[in-house]
């Protein structure tokens, strides 16, 4: 029997995996496989790209959609399949080779980390809204019990916060499911948006509202997402830089995938969607200013850079677009970088407030290079890769002759440069004694140099991937393409 | 040859000058006080005498050379400073110098002194110093002003053209441009260390001012470029407002005439503190330059 | 005499009415109640106010389950199958997210002797 | 090992050097979508480059003395590319990213002073980083324009498009080269910089400033005029622009005077050397911009000599205080040339070059008739004269204050190297004030098609109004002082040493050991009994930023409420705005 390399794998395997983990357990193969499987899924992403770059590849389970359920891996959900998996890689290695806290190495985490994955994935692929339901449960879920698990009480209070705003999300999200069921008898993407015009003009409000404030609180906007730094705080900066580097981006992908998808003219939607982006990417950047706590302080600029792609992609115009998933990625590598470091960091100074990194810099010289080259690829700082997604997002704004956004985006960067170099500063404070736990295994540096040098390249030769997010914003714009991919022609 | 020849002269004929007219102002002085004064060849004698002092007090090499460097800078600037026009002689050098240029060098033997002063070690001495450099931080300002005003007039620096174009009493520069003259007339005054701006050097404010330090031999050079640039200063003045000289007696003419004016401002005026003189500069000379530049640039004739 | 309650829009609208005031009812202990299996409740109970929404917009007075049996010939007059089936997976999915929040609670109570969203603040802005 | 990696550092150093001798083509690199960098070296540019291969080798060299601190070489040879990437940008891509790494990087250096407070490093990353990002503005706007980020003139601009973009990209280049009211950062970080990357900072960094100054002119048709038209004889728009460089230069002189720290001096005499530039491009003349240029190729020599001698200085005695140092001239002899001849430079005195470079600005002033601002330049340029003074007084001169002053020795000759190299080529531009514009000035004045300065030969310095020549002034006074100092000799009498340093006419009192001899500090101190010069001291636009700054944390502190951790807030907002978004559209007529 053949196993037909299908996006299905996708989902599938760490599925699979992860409820086989006692097997694992036992072989002592749990963290070569947390590592194993998404380095496989990226080499499959990877594969399946020429096939994708040509068509979308769609994977019908069962029946053919519109009544039956299909995943769709095309140029812009490759791109977030990609750098999910990516991200898993590197947060895996880290945790193999880091020896960080057991609580992170053993079988628990293993499920958990795996069913990220494959909600993410399966959020990111699925033709579907009710698998897309499920999908957004089994990463919530996956994502409340992580934070919980270190089981001391910042840990248990962070799943708690996790897991009510969570749930309160996904009922709003379910409950705009309900209704466009019930308007449409559709649940298959594509169908749905073919139906969509069609609903009366005030449900369609309601079911966009009702969205709006089911993903918003996940895409973590302004005036729904004040529980992230809690949570970011409290977990561990690994799990952290998954959130802030896979599971927001997934969101993300899904909130704009729908209202590209749905509405014929995005053109109201996108307006208020850019000016949320904007309003969170301001108002975040301006509460980090005075965060004593690295971790909070992480979440903040998190926080502000998803507003700017927020902004980026409610635009909807190709260049921007392309330029918002460019920047999606590379806020996912530099978080990554960032939270990871920032877990080594942790670990040697006890403390994540500011007062005690005074000299952090100066006692572990590789980490404190590396904080410093992820802030700075952050703030866009050239020549690091921050700054090519940048430079394309407003030079997309500046050929449509917009200027505010421009405006806005520095405004919000140079605030960002008012608090990470004030990080900075602190993390070069000369300081004589500074009391350094024993040095950790320096195999811990390899995924986050891995990284570091990703964002080097992707800084300074961005035109090795940039067609692949010109694709991708294609694919994401090109509502009528997707349609007719899933429907068949006569649509 | 010539060149040489002609340095020689000037650095006599103002030397000469130099110490005339500083004879001729202590009489007069005295006389206004009613007193006899000295002879009109006191301050030769005195300068004599401090140049045949058998021992001269010395605190460092720098305080050696700084005396040595006013020195160098007084000569230099007499003979970047053209005496007479339309004439071989008394050129010096100023063929290869311009006005701005001459202004500058009056300034560089100055500071090289003050380096002799601060290397003595005498407080009071650098005290004088940053007086000094006060008073000439109040009174450049109008003093280039007026300068500016008359560069303009004639759209040169060069002390030559200037000259030349004042080749009547109707073309003097202090017909044509009566304002420059007033502006500069009083910074002059303060620039020849003239009362009532002579406080940098005042016996009483500041112990002995400058030159607390100097005795002997270097007293005597001070004395010397002191007389020196002033005679530079009046035949610059000259030049460029009272048409310049054709010769050497008319030279002297003009110049005992300006000397005579600045002397007689001098004698009926209070010595002012220094910050009273910088304030009065840029109250009432820089007043009255802007008033200048309004008229005879902002205004629509003066295009 | 009740007859006119068979009509599909108005036991609809009973529907509508009855899940959205049960809605609200969560809602409110949401917001309001300030123990945290409490609020899990709410949580449970807002979940259920959609699936009963659901449930009952998507059937129609005199819809037969649709279960395929021997005798049957077509499907007709029967409910619509899929939103049964959905309010099942999201009833099982809820259940897991309930359970997960109430074994979290329990064990911050163990942990910490507080049971109060309220007294949830080891991690804030400093 | 650490050998090679020195002299690797030292060849990096002069990679600048290498660029200006072999660069000859064009490159092109992509970068992403239709945006690619070209690089190419243009006669402006060409002139800052030789700016920077003059101060990179000559920073190096003390740098790279033991112990080495190799992340500062490393962010060293970071800032070098980035400065050599900036000048060679043919397009604007490449201009701001130069501009960027050169920002970082030298923040990054800022950082290795044991010195530097939080206050310093944060105004200059944020002052820096806002011209950076003002610039990128300016650059979306112009991208805007064109439709491409070629450095090339505007074609047929409006004038709102042309004020836009000036004030953009002016405000950036201003901030950079430190005008008033936006130098804050300057004196701090010149002040608290590691003590040899203060000489680069002021050398080498603030003239990119100037470079974008300049290279802004060339992006509007005519330039400044084209902009407001003319006043007088000069641009309306380089009107304002001159008063400000004045204005800078006044205040900042004044700033400097009564700075009792040595490199805090020097960075305010930085800002006030900047301020003339500032002027020279706002006049905007070919003599103006030959004057400019000048200036800023004489600022770069002199404050590297400064810098380093002062960075010499600080390194054997372990004081900065003008209170604390003193006497100097004895055991560092050559420090003590090096900073005269650097504040003979810094006066603008002749025969040194200065002065040639203020020739050329006085006199395209009186081109202009801008004759105020030719008062107010003298004005400036003589009350540093004050500071030049002090400067060369109180730690070389007057009477050694601590321990550190009495018993330091030279230094080491890392420092001496660099210095003498700077005087000696300070001294010759002074000879041959006509070489630097014949040579180094007048293609750019060519390629900015303006008319060049050059004169008969290397000695004069001519323009329109008269000139002078470099070699009779120096013969002149070189043979005066020779001859002054023999006949002096040959005189008949004694010279006597005097027996103590407190062998001194003392106001009739015998002073000792304990008696304050030492005018260092105070020097300058009643310059405040001045009307004006009492308001400028008196005033500062520090108070403006700390408001700002605290306005800033207001609206966090404020803003941040929002994020207080109880989660029934949280759904509270959502419903809440759920709620209010529904009611809206209910009221606006939607449903």
């Amino acid at each position: 029997m053949t196993m037909p390399l299908t996006p299905v794998w996708f989902i599938a395997l760490p599925l699979l995996l992860a409820f086989a983990s006692p097997l694992w357990v036992r072989l002592r193969l749990l963290m070569p496989l947390l590592v194993g499987t998404p380095a496989a899924l990226l080499a499959l992403a990877l594969g399946l790209l020429p096939a994708v770059r040509t068509a979308p590849l769609l994977e019908t389970i069962v029946i053919a959609p519109p009544l039956g359920i299909h995943l769709q891996l095309d140029s812009a959900s490759w791109l977030l399949v990609a750098l999910i998996n990516f991200a898993g890689v590197v947060v895996g290695a880290f945790l193999w080779l880091g020896e960080t806290e057991p609580y992170l190495r053993e079988r628990r985490a293993f499920i958990l980390i795996l069913l990220l994955i494959a909600g993410c994935n399966g959020m990111v692929l699925t033709g579907d809204l009710f698998n897309l339901y499920v999908f957004l449960e089994i990463a919530g879920v996956s994502a409340y019990a992580l934070s919980a698990l270190r089981r001391d009480a910042p840990a248990l209070e962070a799943g708690l916060k996790y897991l009510i705003i969570g749930s309160v999300a996904a009922i709003f999200f379910l409950f705009a499911v309900v209704l466009i069921y019930l308007q449409t008898g559709n649940l298959s993407l594509a169908a749905v948006a073919r139906g969509f015009s069609e609903i009366p003009g005030p449900m369609q409000m309601l079911i966009g509202l009702l969205m709006l404030i089911g993903l918003g609180i996940k895409t973590e906007l302004f005036p729904f997402n004040f529980w992230v730094p809690d949570i970011y705080q409290g977990s561990h900066p690994a799990v952290a830089s998954l959130y802030s580097g896979i599971l927001v981006k997934a969101f993300l992908f899904v909130l704009f995938h729908l209202v590209f998808l749905f509405l014929a003219d995005p053109g109201v939607a996108g307006a208020w969607l850019m000016g949320l982006g904007a309003i969170t990417m301001l108002v975040a950047e301006t509460v980090a200013l005075r965060q004593e706590d690295l971790r909070r302080m992480l979440a903040y600029s998190s926080l502000g850079q998803i507003g700017l792609i927020t902004l980026a992609l409610g635009f909807g115009v190709e260049s921007t677009t392309a330029g918002g998933l460019f920047h999606m990625v590379n806020h996912t590598l530099v978080k990554l970088l960032l939270f990871l470091t920032a877990a080594i960091l942790l670990r040697s100074f006890v403390s994540a407030r500011i007062a005690d990194f005074a000299g952090a810099g100066r006692a572990r010289p590789l980490a404190g290079a590396l904080f410093v080259l992820g802030a700075l690829a952050v703030m866009g700082l050239p020549p690091l890769s921050g700054f090519a997604s940048k430079l394309w997002i407003l030079k997309g704004f500046a050929e449509a002759g917009v200027f505010w956004p421009v405006a806005l985006i520095l405004l919000a960067a140079l605030i960002e440069a008012g608090y990470y170099f004030r990080w900075i500063k602190v993390l070069y404070e000369p300081r004589t004694e500074v009391a350094i736990e024993p040095s950790e295994g320096r195999w811990a540096y390899l995924p986050i140099g891995v990284v570091a040098g990703l964002i080097v390249l992707l800084g300074v030769a961005p035109f090795l991937v940039d067609d692949l997010f010109i694709e991708g914003a294609r694919s994401l714009l090109d509502r009528t393409a997707t349609l007719v991919a899933v429907l068949g022609a006569g649509s | 040859m010539h060149a040489i020849l002609d340095s020689l002269a000037m650095i006599g004929v103002s030397y000469i000058m130099g110490f005339l007219f500083y004879g001729f102002y202590r009489q007069l002085n005295a006389r206004v006080q009613r007193r006899w004064g000295p002879s009109i060849w006191q301050n030769f004698f005195d300068n004599m005498k401090f140049f045949f002092k058998s021992e001269t007090l010395v605190h460092g090499p720098m305080f050696f050379f700084g005396p040595m460097i006013i020195m160098a800078g007084a000569f230099t600037t007499v003979l970047f400073v053209p005496f007479l026009k339309d004439s071989n002689w008394l050129q010096g050098y100023s063929q290869y110098g311009n006005l701005i240029l001459i202004i500058y060098l009056l300034v560089v033997g100055p500071l090289g002194n003050a380096l002799a002063v601060g290397s003595s070690g005498n407080p009071f001495g650098v005290m004088g110093v940053t007086r000094g450099l006060t008073r000439l931080m109040g009174l450049e300002v109008p003093f280039f002003l007026g300068l500016g005003l008359v560069m303009l007039q004639h759209e040169t620096t060069s002390v030559h053209a200037i000259m030349a174009a004042q080749d009547g009493l109707a073309h003097w520069g202090i017909v044509t441009n009566p304002i420059a003259f007033c502006v500069i007339l009083l910074p002059f005054i303060a620039s020849q260390n003239g009362s009532p701006f002579d406080v940098v050097g005042a016996p009483v404010e500041v112990y002995a001012g400058p030159r607390v330090e100097f005795g002997g031999r270097l007293l005597g050079v001070l004395m010397t470029q002191n007389m020196m640039m002033s005679i530079a200063k009046l035949v610059l003045v000259t030049d460029l407002f009272l048409g310049g000289a054709t010769n050497i007696l008319v030279l002297i003419l003009k110049a005992f005439a300006l000397f005579v004016l600045t002397t007689a401002v001098s004698m009926v005026f209070p010595r002012l503190r220094t910050e009273q003189a910088v304030d009065f500069f840029w109250k009432v000379p820089l007043g009255l330059g802007v008033l200048g530049v309004i008229l005879t640039v902002w205004l629509p004739w003066s295009a | 005499m009740l007859s006119f309650l068979d009509e599909p829009r108005v036991l609809h609208g009973i529907y509508v009415l009855g899940s959205l005031t049960l809605f609200f009812i969560g809602l409110y202990g949401l917001l309001a109640k300030r123990h945290l299996l409490k609020i899990l409740i709410s949580i449970a109970v807002m979940e259920l106010a959609v699936y009963l929404l659901f449930i009952g917009l998507a059937t129609s007075p005199g819809e037969t389950a649709p279960i395929l049996s021997d005798g049957l010939q077509g499907f007709v007059g029967m409910a619509d199958p899929v939103p049964q089936a959905l309010t099942l997976t999201a009833i099982v999915i809820g259940l897991a997210v309930l359970g997960l929040g109430i074994s979290l609670a329990v064990q911050y109570h163990r942990l910490t002797g507080k049971a109060d969203v309220a007294g949830l603040t080891e991690l804030k802005d400093v | 090992m650490s050998l090679i990696l020195k002299l690797f550092f030292f060849a990096v150093s002069l990679s600048p050097t290498a660029l200006l001798m072999g660069w000859d083509g064009h490159l092109t690199w992509t970068l992403l979508d239709g945006v690619g960098l070209s690089l190419t070296l243009t006669p402006l540019a060409a002139f800052f480059l030789l700016l920077l291969a003059l101060a990179a080798p000559l920073v190096a060299l003390p740098m790279l003395r033991r112990p080495a601190d190799w992340p500062s070489l490393a962010l060293y040879a970071a800032l070098l590319a980035g400065m050599q990437l900036l000048l060679l940008a043919g397009d604007f891509v490449s201009f701001f990213i130069g501009w960027e790494i050169m920002t970082w990087s030298s923040y990054l250096l800022l950082l290795r002073s044991p010195r530097t407070e939080m206050a310093t490093s944060q105004s200059y990353i944020l002052f820096n980083l806002a011209s950076a990002f003002l610039l990128l503005a300016g650059i979306m706007v112009f991208y805007g324009l064109t439709g491409s980020f070629d450095i090339r003139p505007l074609v047929g601009p409006t004038q709102p498009q042309q004020l836009a973009l000036a004030l953009l990209f002016g405000l950036a280049f201003l901030i950079k080269v430190g005008t008033l009211p936006l130098h804050i950062w300057v004196p701090r970080s010149y002040d608290e910089a590691p003590d040899i990357f203060s000489a680069f900072l002021s050398a080498a960094i603030s003239k990119m400033g100037v470079y974008g100054m300049i290279l802004l002119l060339t992006l509007f048709p005519e330039a400044l005029t084209g902009l407001y038209g003319r006043l007088l004889n000069g641009p309306a728009a380089g009107y304002l622009l001159a008063w400000v460089g004045v204005i800078t230069a006044i205040v900042a002189t004044y700033k400097a005077i009564s700075q009792e720290d040595m490199k805090r001096l020097l960075a305010y005499s930085s800002i006030a050397q900047v301020g003339y530039i500032t002027t020279a491009v706002g006049v905007g003349s070919s003599l103006a911009l030959g004057g400019a240029l000048y200036l800023a190729l004489v600022h770069t020599l002199v404050k590297l000599l400064l810098f380093i001698s002062v960075a010499g200085i600080v390194l054997q005695t372990g004081q900065r205080r003008f209170n604390d140092l003193g006497r100097l001239i004895e055991r560092m002899p050559i420090s003590f040339f090096g900073v005269l001849i650097g504040i003979i430079g810094l006066a603008g005195m002749p025969p040194l070059p200065g002065f040639a470079a203020k020739y050329l600005v006085f006199v395209s002033l009186v081109d202009a008739r801008w004759l105020l601002l030719l008062a107010a330049m003298i004005l400036s340029s003589t009350a540093a004269f004050i500071y030049c003074y002090k400067l060369i007084y109180a730690p070389f001169l007057g009477h050694a204050n601590s321990a550190g002053a009495r018993e330091a020795k030279e230094a080491p000759w890392p420092y001496l190297v660099p210095q003498v190299i700077l005087m000696a080529l300070l001294f010759g531009l002074g000879v041959f004030p006509g070489f630097a514009i014949e040579v180094l000035i007048d293609p750019v004045l060519t390629a900015l098609r303006m008319a060049p300065l050059g004169g008969s030969s290397w000695a004069v310095l001519t323009t329109a109004y008269g000139g002078y020549d470099g070699v009779v002034l120096m013969s002149v006074f070189v043979t005066a002082f020779v001859l002054v100092t023999g006949l002096f000799l040959l005189l008949r009498g004694r010279m006597r040493r005097a027996g103590s340093p407190y062998d001194l006419s003392y106001a009739g009192e015998v002073p000792t050991e304990e008696t304050p001899l030492h005018y260092g500090a105070g020097m300058g101190r009643e310059l405040r009994r001045i009307p004006l010069v009492g308001w400028i001291l008196r005033h500062s636009s520090q108070g403006f930023y700390l408001g700002l700054t605290r306005q800033m944390r207001a609206a966090a502190g404020l803003l941040g409420g929002f994020y207080a951790g109880n989660p029934q807030t949280w759904i509270l907002l959502a419903v809440v705005v759920f709620a209010v978004v529904l009611g809206l559209q209910a009221v606006t007529g939607g449903i």
